[in-house]
């Protein structure tokens, strides 16, 4: 399989971030400024800071 | 004001101990179990998905919701009212929907991991944020014993949220002194043995060492006492005279 | 006090203009579509029986009102409420069965045609004999809108009852002025235009003309009338402002 | 199939009433008196009046 790497902008330092086969609402982050942050458009590649609640146990 | 909880395994069972015993004022159930055995019937398969910190909890996407609310609000919900109503109790059931009874905020979907990726998956789970004690008080004043099912309402939709926590924080917001949490274990079990007493402040050290059914139970427990409730039981459901004398673990202040 | 009563085909449409147009006080609904439906699926097949007069009914044996139950109280209720909530009313929804809303008297068991003999066949239907008005008009006095499905209680188990006549009861027992009966043909037809109003004393004829679904309407509409409602309609749900301007029939004194 | 006949008394005048394999909950009517009977044992054929509501639009 074919592995296509691409690259977005961070929405925080606008440092410049590579991920291979991106899926939407996969969550990364900036090894600039370490903000969580989430794919939100795959072509092309942008993220939006992530909103993360406190890890929570689901009925 | 006593509220009670009973849940897990236990709603498949001969509940006459329970009906017979009957003192509380307000009930609430889950009922997860009978769920994914219907879901799975009606072709929807059960998908739980594992959080980054390893956590495995329920994915509740649309199909599985409208399943979770028609078992707990027209099966589990309704056998429970005939239990109370062939003892002479005014019960009155529905669900956190209802009245908007337990209002609750989404999740923001819940993480997942897919292979090495970790993505986040929509989902219709959701946290009690409001009860609407004005309907609950009004029912429990004119003798009706409301009888709830944790599903809940929230931007619009049904939200699956834990049974627990929203039976602590009903406790919470109608001022309940006590919540009776029965289930289908004796009580918190360290190795082996019944813990009879926790303090609140003990609490943290037990949520780590229990399984993740009862580390919910303990959050709740947690929740319900830092919101004003004095005593909260876990116990089991299944032993004579479940509510008058419950033999499990009382977590208090 | 406007009662209204929705059912049949109609529950499984698009209800925007419905929700929009609330002005009901209580709402009364049915669903036995979509219990056949998701009865098959739990591979509960759904038996019809032919009375010695020719008369096909569903029989509701232990397992098929089980079904009954759920889809009933917790499939179509709760769509109905939150259809409801979403535009601002208090819905709350419970069955017949809750706080004994819906008190009915079991048949002594259905007659069935079984080759040349006939059979009396155990059944979970009953006729509605009494209504918990106290509970509804305790809601509707508080700002809430009571959405009942239409499951009755009598000894002691959950009872399969006609939807229009339990509407119709509840509209007597709460001295409703109007019963408003949505479903999803446009009212009574007769050679296939729409009849604008019968008389109470009329009635009787055309529940000799009408087929079996909108026999039980008219009969219905019979018992409220003679009840004290005044002015009963029957007419489609699907149209714009079906609650403010019904087009259909309307029965009268 | 072989077919049994039964028979058992009319519990209202006494009659002797004659069925061909009985079924539990069968309805019959007693040709001697004209009540509407229903069966509630087959061995021994046994009869108890019918109650009997009036015939009914079931949901």
């Amino acid at each position: 399989m074919v592995e296509i790497a691409r690259t977005g902008e961070c929405p925080e330092c606008g440092a410049l971030i590579g991920l291979k086969d991106p899926l939407i609402r996969e969550i990364t982050t900036c090894e600039e400024c370490g903000v969580t942050l989430e794919v939100i458009s795959i072509e092309p590649l942008l993220f939006e800071i992530a909103e993360l609640e406190g890890e929570d146990w689901g009925e | 004001m006593l509220v009670i909880k009973i849940g897990g395994s236990l709603l498949e069972e001969d509940l006459e101990n329970f009906y017979d015993d009957w003192i509380g004022d307000i009930l609430v159930h889950g009922g997860a179990k009978k769920v994914t055995e219907i879901g799975e019937k009606l072709g929807v398969k059960q998908e739980f998905i594992v959080s980054p910190s390893g956590f495995k909890s329920r994915h509740t996407d649309e199909k599985t919701l409208e399943i979770f609310t028609m078992v707990l609000s027209g099966l589990i919900n309704k056998k429970l009212v005939i239990g109370l109503l062939s003892k002479g109790h005014k019960a009155v059931g529905f669900s956190g929907i209802d009245g908007e009874v337990l209002k609750a905020q989404r999740k923001k979907g819940v993480l997942a991991k897919i292979g090495e990726k970790v993505v986040r998956v929509e989902d219709f789970s959701g946290n009690v944020i409001g009860v609407n004690t004005e309907l609950l008080k009004l029912l429990v004043s004119n003798g009706y014993v409301p009888v709830i099912a944790s599903v809940a309402y929230g931007e619009g939709v049904a939200l699956n949220v834990d049974g627990d926590r929203s039976a602590a924080k009903v406790a919470v917001e109608t001022g309940a002194e006590k919540l009776l949490i029965l289930t289908d274990v004796e009580g918190v079990l360290i190795k082996g043995d019944i813990v009879p007493k926790i303090k609140l402040y003990e609490l943290d050290e037990y949520i780590d060492e229990v399984g993740a059914g009862m580390k919910k139970k303990l959050l709740a427990a947690k929740e319900a006492l830092e919101g004003g409730v004095k005593e909260v039981i876990i116990s089991s459901g299944k032993k004579e005279n479940p509510i008058s004398q419950p033999t499990g673990t009382r977590v208090i202040r």
